[in-house]
């Protein structure tokens, strides 16, 4: 397993440190939050994994904050910032006083650390990094000790929003030489937890930073994430106390927590999408008539009221509509069994075909039962007579043979990283995301200009603009069945209180409070 | 002089005992030691011996149900030790046998007709009326009635399924019948008619046997000739008078001293063997008797004696006549 | 004795080799290459190229069959793809909580499996023994993932007896010494966690413990049926010894052999069978996880984990076979 | 022979219950045996010898089998209703029994010491030291060499001779008023079933112990015993001394079985032999149950059933033929 | 004491009209007087029935949805109640009855298929055709044999069909080491000396003496092997990895409810009792065949 290297200075068994903590501070307390599965990595930049970034949104901080429950930006370690008038030139100030875990003072030379380590990797290494940025920044310098100095090739649109996302967080430029490969294993950010211990597939406890910057945060003492793979047994595991906190709730059981007073509910914020999506270069899908009748043949209400106990809303474009550049003017394809099969017929098929539908085999935010949502489908498919055959494979296959466009319809969803529209539009449906994101191997020329136009462009109206365009397209096309916007939902006991679920779904707990 | 049928010359069956870290030969079990004797067309050898001194391998090796060692069996003027499987296999039409087990030696899934049809149906006969015809009239021959033919072994008692047994042997019409111990699981009022039976059946058929027991009494009542095997080896053969009259090997005196006589007034004071049967995979040095042999003599612990003809047709292995 | 184990052991070899074999062949035929598992689904031709080629994969199959041979000769068993770190450490703590609660079944089944069984066969006939017989029918039958299931409704959310699932109050957590957590909390003097341990043991082990407890209970009573019918039971009898006497000592010490046989085979069983208790009570045992490394395409894991698991059960059949020959003089092993 | 006898039984009755209905094994049998002699019992398979000899140590396998009738006085002192308790005193301290399979009724997992002296302990109520000394002792008294050895050997290092003198050691342990050995040499070789019949007539003088000898061999009976009773399916045809039996024998039973065995001393031309085959027990229901294998069979024989007749000095006959007392 | 012969008297020494009983004939007697036995027998036999006729019992179907009626608890209307997609458990339940057997049977047919052939070559021949044949099912059974049932499901890809091959797989060492150690122990009987002593040759002795007396062994075996098939369907349909939807396959209906187990126990509770009623079935029939059939129990 994982040895616990607690930083703290104190050389004596974690046991007694831990009594003596809980005993000190009058707040403080436990929180025992139960998810689904087990980060791969805590060090957020190596990792695009979402558990991962659950832990360490605690333990790292970014240059600039989301905002508490939506993705507009605001101050983090950065407290001021500006941007040029060519777009290419960001200057940000830094927070003085802030301190690593590990000791060593925050400042701008540990931000150019990072961001050179960062730039160094390639795509495989750091991930988001390389997508995000890549190699459109062309320097970090640091300006003096707390001023740090941004130069780019092109203008990023979204450059703030994308320095806020959980994979940036600041790490110790002295922890990471000290612990090499195994930096991932051991984080030192200045966030307000510390690392204390990491037990594989079971659990990773984080602790209290004293010396958190920010007066009376974090209010805990001490976060344990604890891993529960069913969802079942994760809501019995809070029923009975073992833990006080769950994400991955099943829409289903939303009314029996909200009838125990016990217990209560936390509605994440919608910021994804799950859609069914049609391989456009399958037959017969590469027909456009007949993604439309799919399109038509679905009752998206039907499905949210039975499987998101109406926690979610149905979908029209293929982004959440608190995403700016949404288009509300796009109508969605109606219900209609009978057109379905009127336009089935005049795209040649009127008695029907026989396709693959995949369902994905692991619960995720945005479609946490696909398995039965896959059997609705099926089910509403077979009255316009498509015959579906419901597959599925591991989720490591299921993702490798959709993306080597095996699937003929699949369901998948995306939930976004920075809340701009780019991080939809064009990484799930542009023809440079073929092989990567764009699953459906949906190609529109039309659309592609669009998309470029608007990453280039800094004017957020002009960009909103073209991402309405887009849309219209899109729908027309009909690459997916857009299916739902959910609120993925949270419960915790009711003692916890002033825990806001984060869009992005990595939640910031310092300060949530909780009474023993 | 009798025509041989049978002529056996230093028979040899050992059997590898395993052992070590893997399971390599580390000796062997000398189940039939160098054993050599004839039969006579039409007569009866009995073999007697204690439990274990290699009576049933005898029988078996002479059929060739087990491989041979070493030594040849010569019958009718074919070695029978040098035919080819299939040759073998073709041969046993003239050597049947019969087993000790009447219970383990029949298949509990077949019914008698079956497996009396069995032989004739392995030997070529393809007529099924001319087969079925056969089978009642062995079966009247051994002493059972044609509507047995249907039923299963188990519906029939233990001399019941001896006849079976024996018809089975008999359906090829064989020459020779090495009969293993037919008797020895029969009780004292069947084993009288079964003996009765093959009595008759040798007549009727001119039979030879070898006839395979334990019971000093049942080898002499039916035997000709009687062989007395110890340990893997023969130590004495002879007409079955008088060897039961003038033993000449200390072993067979001690044999015959042990039967019980049911005779009270008999009660002599017998000379009792003392010890047990030594193990056949470690059998003494020299003669494998002189571990408890009264008249043992020095010789006797570092030669193995040779069976010579002490008399005529009167042979023994043991050195007190070995001069 | 010592000339046998080593034979035994030396036996074990091409068994051991066949099964790596399999497993390595096996695990390559899962589709999905896993380099490009590893580096997710943006990752680049080249890079995947470049990474299948640093895990050996492009190796034609013999080389990466001996390398990993080699490894595992030097008592290494590989890295994992997804965590990085040495299988050898990082199984461990798996497999132990497995063991615990393997063991814990083991012994639940074996205590009242081993009695009941001898009760019914002394008492044959009795109301006993065709309710004894009976219920363990009914065990035999029991699909263990319905049981685990229903006795955490009845008994952890209705009647909130025990808690639902884990294996320790994470609040309070064990510090893991042995990860044998009975073991830690005792040589640790908290023997209030200990009561919190063996709580969060018994539904997982008592589900797991259904099969074996009915499979051993019938075998017992079926051996000791057929011993006590033997000659010298007879004979003991005819001493005049108690009956408890002649069960428990003369029988129970002839049925032994095929009633280790069982335990042996249920033990090595349960290891890797847990796996649907695992995953009902949430227990961080190898079951899980080898079957997460199976999503993951974890080569490394799967074949290490599977690999350890026989290799376990393998050396339990041996243990039993040596025992038999402690057990009963006459297999005598040269 | 005035003295009362050491055991006593009177029309004992054991059946089988099976599912086609109550089976009498052993059908009112009634004999006694006094001290110091040995009693044969002669019989074909299956005629019930094992289960009187089991009745009375009542060890019958219960269900299915149940004593239904009759009495066993051990001195005066009726069996058949004892409790367990009572019976596990008596089993290895008053009546001792040895079996037929000298090869499985020895336990194979424990030593021959810890088997010979748990009786001795049970029994004499003497330490585990005292009980090995006499085991020792016992092992001596039956004629096996380095006895201590032997002790602490396991049955299957013994041959089947030495094993039955192990059994005979530990029956004798405890000096019981009665020896039961149900077919003790049966499974032996001639001469080691030499040497045990030789040690057991020189235990009985020695040690005055009564024996019940269970055998098919007539051999057997005629060297060892001293009275002889005949059974055919379950019950007693015939009773007598040893040498009334063999030179007077007179129910036909007896008769062809005497005939028919083949006798060492001279050869006969065809041995006699009784048609048929012994009844399965619970098939003959009426008369006389030999009537069918039986030549002398008369009208009566298969609607009446014989009693045993008197013929004199302890000679009893179940035959129609001497029910006049007199002889043909 | 001269003895006459020919009495007229004779009782009949047996009866003649005694007919022939086969051993199954006998097997199948004492078959039916095994209460247990019979009852396991009737389950099977309703659970084949159910599965047969489900079209007629519960012509609902297995697939109208109607989420107006959710999570319903049994009623008239709904005996076993209703699912999240408002289907009626109780046709479920019926039609997952022929799955199961379905399964079950196919499964340990194949196992049965390729271990005799396996188990047959191996004791028949010996030497290293068994050395390499026993090997491989020793190999086989040091596999727990649910992982190994993941693992082969994992290479095959999740489906009803691969669950069954999987299944099939697992079972294979259990018939072949069966039949082996049958076919062994057959060949040192004394019928099978006496059939080779008649001359008989290897392919006839084994066709007609060994291949007949292993018959009831499989039987025995292969009753209770469908019992685990059936169970080992449903668990591999718990984890994920057996039948597709929407076929109702019981352990997929259990992993499909987990989460209303407190909500609605009663999705949970009968297609767990319906896996547990018919593997019992199987168990009580295979341990009254096994009581019938084996010679062992028998004299
Ligand atoms: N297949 C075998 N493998 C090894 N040893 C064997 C085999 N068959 C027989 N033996 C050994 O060979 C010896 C002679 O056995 P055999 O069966 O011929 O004796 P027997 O005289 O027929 O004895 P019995 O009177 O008990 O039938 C015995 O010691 C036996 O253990
Ligand atoms: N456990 C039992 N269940 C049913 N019937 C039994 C049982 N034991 C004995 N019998 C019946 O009782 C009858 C007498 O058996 P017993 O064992 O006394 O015969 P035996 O004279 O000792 O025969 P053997 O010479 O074969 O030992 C047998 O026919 C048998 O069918
Ligand atoms: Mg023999
Ligand atoms: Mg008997």
């Amino acid at each position: 397993g994982c040895n616990s290297s607690s930083t703290s200075n104190e050389g004596e068994p974690d046991d007694s440190t831990d009594d003596n903590g809980t005993e000190e501070t009058a707040t403080g307390g436990q929180l025992v939050f139960g998810r689904g599965g087990d980060s791969t990595s805590l060090d957020p930049a190596a990792t695009t994994e979402g558990e991962a970034f659950k832990v360490t949104v605690n333990l790292y901080e970014t240059l600039i904050n989301f905002g508490e429950q939506d993705t507009e930006i605001e101050e983090g370690l950065a407290t001021e910032w500006s941007t040029s008038e060519d777009g290419l030139t960001h200057t940000l100030k830094l927070r003085e006083g802030v301190k690593f875990h590990d000791g060593t003072d925050f400042n701008a030379d540990a931000v150019v650390y990072n961001f050179e380590r960062w730039k160094a990797g390639d795509k495989e290494q750091f991930y988001y990094y390389n997508s995000q940025f890549g190699d459109k920044i062309d320097s970090v310098t640091a300006v003096d000790e707390y001023t740090v100095e941004f130069k780019l090739n092109t203008p990023i649109a979204p450059f703030y929003k994308n320095l806020a996302m959980s994979p940036f967080g600041i790490a110790s430029p002295t922890a990471i030489e000290e612990h090499g490969d195994n930096f991932f294993k051991n984080p030192v950010g200045t966030g307000p937890f510390k690392f204390k211990e990491w037990r594989e597939n079971d659990r990773i406890t984080i602790v209290k930073n004293e010396d958190y910057w920010q007066e009376g945060l974090p209010k805990l003492d001490e976060v344990i994430f604890r891993v529960i793979p069913e969802n079942s047994a994760r809501l019995n595991a809070l029923a009975t106390g073992e833990v006080d906190l769950i994400d991955g709730v099943n829409f289903s059981d939303k009314e029996t927590i909200e009838s125990n007073p016990e217990l209560q509910v936390f509605e994440r914020p919608s910021l994804n999408i799950g859609y069914l999506g049609l391989t456009s270069t399958r037959k017969p899908l590469d027909n456009k008539l007949v993604r439309q009748a799919l399109n038509h043949a679905v009752n998206k209400q039907e499905i949210i009221d039975a499987f998101y106990a109406g926690a979610a809303e149905p979908a029209i474009n293929p982004m959440p509509p608190v995403v700016a550049g949404y288009n509300p003017d796009v109508e969605d394809y109606e219900y209609d069994p009978e057109k379905a099969k009127e336009l089935l017929a005049e795209a040649g098929y009127p008695d029907g075909f026989e396709m693959e539908l995949w369902a994905m085999p692991v619960p995720r935010p945005y479609m946490p039962e696909g398995q039965k949502v896959a059997e609705a489908l099926q089910k509403m498919f077979e009255e316009i007579g498509v015959k579906a055959k419901i597959v599925t494979y591991e989720w490591g296959t299921y993702l490798e043979k959709a993306n080597a466009g095996e699937a003929d319809t699949f369901l998948l969803g995306w939930t976004g990283d920075n809340g701009d529209a780019d991080n939809f539009l064009y990484v799930l449906l542009d023809e440079d995301s073929i092989g990567s994101n764009n699953y459906s191997y949906y190609k529109n020329d039309e659309v592609h200009e669009l998309l470029l136009k608007a990453q280039a462009s800094s004017d957020q109206a002009e960009r909103d603009e073209l991402y309405k365009q887009a849309q219209v397209i899109i729908k027309d096309d009909a690459p997916w069945i857009p299916l739902v916007h959910s609120t993925p939902l949270l419960a915790g006991s009711a003692n916890i209180s002033n825990f806001l679920a984060h869009p992005t779904g990595s939640d910031l707990l310092s300060s949530v409070e909780i009474k023993n | 002089m009798a025509e041989v049928l049978l002529k056996v010359d230093n028979l040899k069956k050992y059997f590898p005992i395993t052992g070590g870290i893997f399971g390599q030969k580390i000796g062997d079990v000398k189940a039939v030691d160098d054993v050599s004797f004839y039969v006579n067309k039409g007569e009866t050898l009995g073999l007697v011996g204690e439990s274990g001194c290699g009576k049933s391998t005898t029988g078996r090796v002479l059929m060739r149900l087990l491989e041979p060692t070493a030594g040849t069996v010569e019958f009718d003027g074919k070695d029978l030790t040098k035919l080819k499987a299939e040759e073998m296999r073709r041969m046993r039409k003239e050597i049947q046998m019969v087993f000790q087990d009447p219970f383990a030696s029949l298949n509990p899934r077949h019914t008698v007709e079956k497996i009396l049809e069995e032989p004739l149906i392995v030997h070529g006969i393809k007529d099924k009326d001319e087969r079925k015809r056969r089978v009642k009239e062995m079966l009247e021959v051994v002493g059972l009635n044609s509507y047995h033919a249907k039923r299963y072994p188990h519906q029939f008692s233990g001399g019941q399924r001896q006849r079976i047994g024996i018809a089975r042997a008999l359906m090829t019409k064989p020459k020779l019948i090495i009969a293993d111990e037919p008797v020895s699981a029969l009780d004292v009022s069947i084993q009288s008619q079964v003996l009765n039976l093959l009595e008759d059946l040798q007549k009727e058929f001119q039979l030879t046997y070898i006839f395979i027991a334990h019971d000093l009494g049942v080898v002499k009542h039916i035997s000709d000739r009687v062989g007395v095997m110890y340990l893997g080896r023969l130590v004495e053969i002879t007409e079955a008078e008088k060897l039961y009259e003038k033993p000449l090997h200390p072993y067979t005196k001690a044999l015959l001293a042990s039967i019980p006589i049911p005779d009270p007034d008999l009660k002599q004071e017998r000379e009792l063997l003392k010890g047990d049967l030594p193990s056949p995979s470690d059998p003494p040095q020299g003669c494998a008797f002189h571990t408890r042999c009264s008249d043992c003599m020095e010789i006797c612990k570092v030669t193995r004696p040779e069976l010579v003809e002490v008399e005529p047709g009167h042979y023994a292995a043991c050195h007190l006549y070995n001069k | 004795m010592l000339s046998y184990t080593i034979k035994r052991l030396l036996s074990l070899i091409p068994v051991l080799l066949g099964l790596t074999l399999i497993v390595f062949f096996m695990i390559r035929a899962i589709p999905g290459n896993p380099a490009q598992i590893i580096l997710g689904q943006l990752a680049t031709e080249e890079a995947v190229a470049e990474l299948t080629k640093q895990l050996g994969l492009d190796q034609p199959w013999y080389t990466q069959f001996f390398l990993y041979l080699s490894d595992l000769f030097s008592g290494d068993l590989g890295q994992s793809l997804r965590t990085k770190s040495p299988i050898n450490e990082e199984i461990w703590p798996f497999l132990a909580a497995t063991a615990e609660l393997a063991l814990c079944a083991m012994l639940i089944a074996i205590v009242i499996g081993v009695n009941a069984g001898i009760i019914s066969a002394w008492f044959q006939n009795s109301w006993f023994d065709y309710v004894a017989m009976v219920l363990a029918l009914i065990g035999v039958s029991m699909p263990i993932f319905w049981l685990g299931l229903m006795e955490q409704w009845i008994f952890a959310i209705n009647l909130e007896w025990l808690p639902t699932s884990g294996r320790e109050n994470v609040r309070a957590p064990i510090d893991a010494v042995t990860n044998f957590y009975i073991i830690d909390t005792i040589i640790q003097g908290r023997f209030d966690q200990l009561w919190i341990v063996i709580k969060h043991l018994i539904l997982p082990s008592a589900a797991l413990a259904t099969i074996p407890m009915a499979i051993i209970a019938r075998i017992t009573r079926s051996t000791m049926l057929e011993v006590m019918k033997s000659d010298f039971i007879r004979t003991a009898r005819a001493k005049g010894l108690r009956m408890f006497w002649v069960v428990y000592k003369h029988s129970l010490k002839n049925a032994v052999i095929p009633i280790l046989t069982i335990i042996g085979l249920q033990t090595g069983l349960l290891l890797g069978g847990a796996i649907l208790t695992e995953t009902i009570f949430s227990w961080p045992g190898i079951g899980r996880y080898i079957y997460e490394a199976i999503n993951y395409r974890d080569y490394p894991v799967i074949q290490s984990g599977i690999l350890v698991i026989a290799v376990i059960f393998v050396l339990i059949n041996l243990i039993v076979d040596l025992l038999y020959a402690v057990i009963d003089p006459r297999i005598k092993y040269n | 022979m005035t003295q009362a006898p050491v055991l006593d039984v009177k029309e004992l009755r054991t059946s089988f219950i099976s599912s086609d209905g109550e089976i009498p094994a052993v059908d009112n049998i009634s004999f006694a045996v006094n001290k110091g002699e040995i009693l044969g019992i002669v019989g074909e398979s299956g005629c019930g010898k094992s289960v009187t000899s089991l009745s009375i140590m009542k060890l019958i396998p219960q269900p299915p089998g149940k004593i239904v009738g009759g009495e066993i006085l051990l001195n005066g002192e009726d069996l058949v209703p004892a409790t367990e308790k009572r019976m596990r005193q008596i089993r290895g301290n008053d009546i001792a029994m040895i079996f037929q399979e000298p090869m499985t009724s020895l336990n194979p997992l424990f030593t021959i010491g810890n088997q010979l002296v748990e009786g001795i302990i049970l029994h004499k109520k003497v330490s585990k030291k005292a009980a090995f000394k006499i085991g020792v002792e016992m092992l001596k008294l039956v004629g096996l060499p380095r006895a201590e050895q032997i002790m602490k050997e396991f049955p299957h290092q013994l041959s089947g001779g030495m094993r039955q003198r192990v059994m005979i050691a530990m029956a004798l342990s405890c000096d019981p008023k009665l020896l039961i050995a149900d077919e003790p040499t049966t499974a032996l070789d001639v001469t080691i079933q030499a040497q045990i019949l030789s040690l057991m007539k020189d235990l009985n003088k020695k040690l005055d112990t009564a024996i019940i000898m269970i055998t098919h061999d007539l051999g057997v009976v005629a060297e060892v015993c001293q009275r002889v009773l005949v059974m055919y399916a379950g019950k007693v045809v015939e009773e007598a001394s040893v040498s009334e039996i063999f030179k007077n024998p007179k129910h036909p039973y007896t008769i062809g079985l005497l005939q028919s065995v083949p006798d060492v001393r001279e050869k006969k031309e065809r041995l006699y032999s009784i048609p048929g085959n012994v009844p399965k027990p619970g098939t003959i229901t009426t008369g006389c149950r030999f009537a069918a294998r039986c030549d002398k069979v008369q009208e009566r024989c298969l609607t009446e059933d014989p009693e045993l007749y008197k013929q004199g000095d302890g000679h009893y006959v179940r035959c129609f033929l001497h029910a006049s007392g007199g002889e043909i | 004491m001269e003895l006459s012969t020919n009495n007229q008297l004779q009782r009949p020494l047996e009866p003649v009209e005694e007919k022939a009983v086969s051993p199954w004939l006998e097997a199948w007697r004492s078959f039916r007087n095994n209460k247990l036995a019979v009852l396991g027998t009737l389950i099977v036999l309703f659970f084949i029935l159910l599965a047969i006729f489900a079209p007629l019992i519960a012509p609902e179907g297995i697939n109208e949805q109607n989420f107006e009626k959710r999570l319903l608890a049994p009623s008239s209307e709904h005996w076993f109640g209703t699912d999240d997609f408002g289907r009626d458990i109780f046709s479920r339940v019926v039609h997952g009855a022929r799955i199961s057997l379905w399964v079950g049977f196919l499964a340990v047919t194949g196992s049965i298929v390729v271990g005799c052939l396996l188990g047959i070559l191996a004791g028949y021949y010996g030497k290293w055709v068994d050395t390499i044949i026993s090997r491989f099912f020793d190999i086989l059974l040091a596999f727990p044999s649910i992982l190994l049932a993941i693992a082969i499901v994992a290479v095959l890809g999740p489906s009803l069909k691969n669950a069954l091959i999987a299944i099939a797989i697992i079972n294979i060492p259990n018939f072949g080491r069966l039949i082996r150690s049958r076919v062994l122990s057959v060949k040192q009987e004394e019928y099978i000396l006496a059939a080779k002593a008649v001359g008989m040759k290897n392919s006839r002795i084994l066709f007609h003496h060994v291949m007949p007396n292993s018959i009831a062994p499989i039987i025995v075996q292969g009753t209770l092997a469908i019992a685990t098939a059936i169970i080992e369907a449903a668990a591999l349909g718990f984890l994920g990895l057996g039948a597709e939807a929407p076929n109702p396959e019981w352990g997929k209906m259990l992993t499909d409810s987990r989460a209303f187990l407190v909500q609605a126990p009663w999705t949970m509770i009968f297609p767990g009792l319906a896996i547990m009623l018919t593997v019992l079935g199987f168990n009580l029939m295979g341990d009254g065949l096994r009581d019938a059939l084996d010679p062992k129990m028998k004299n």
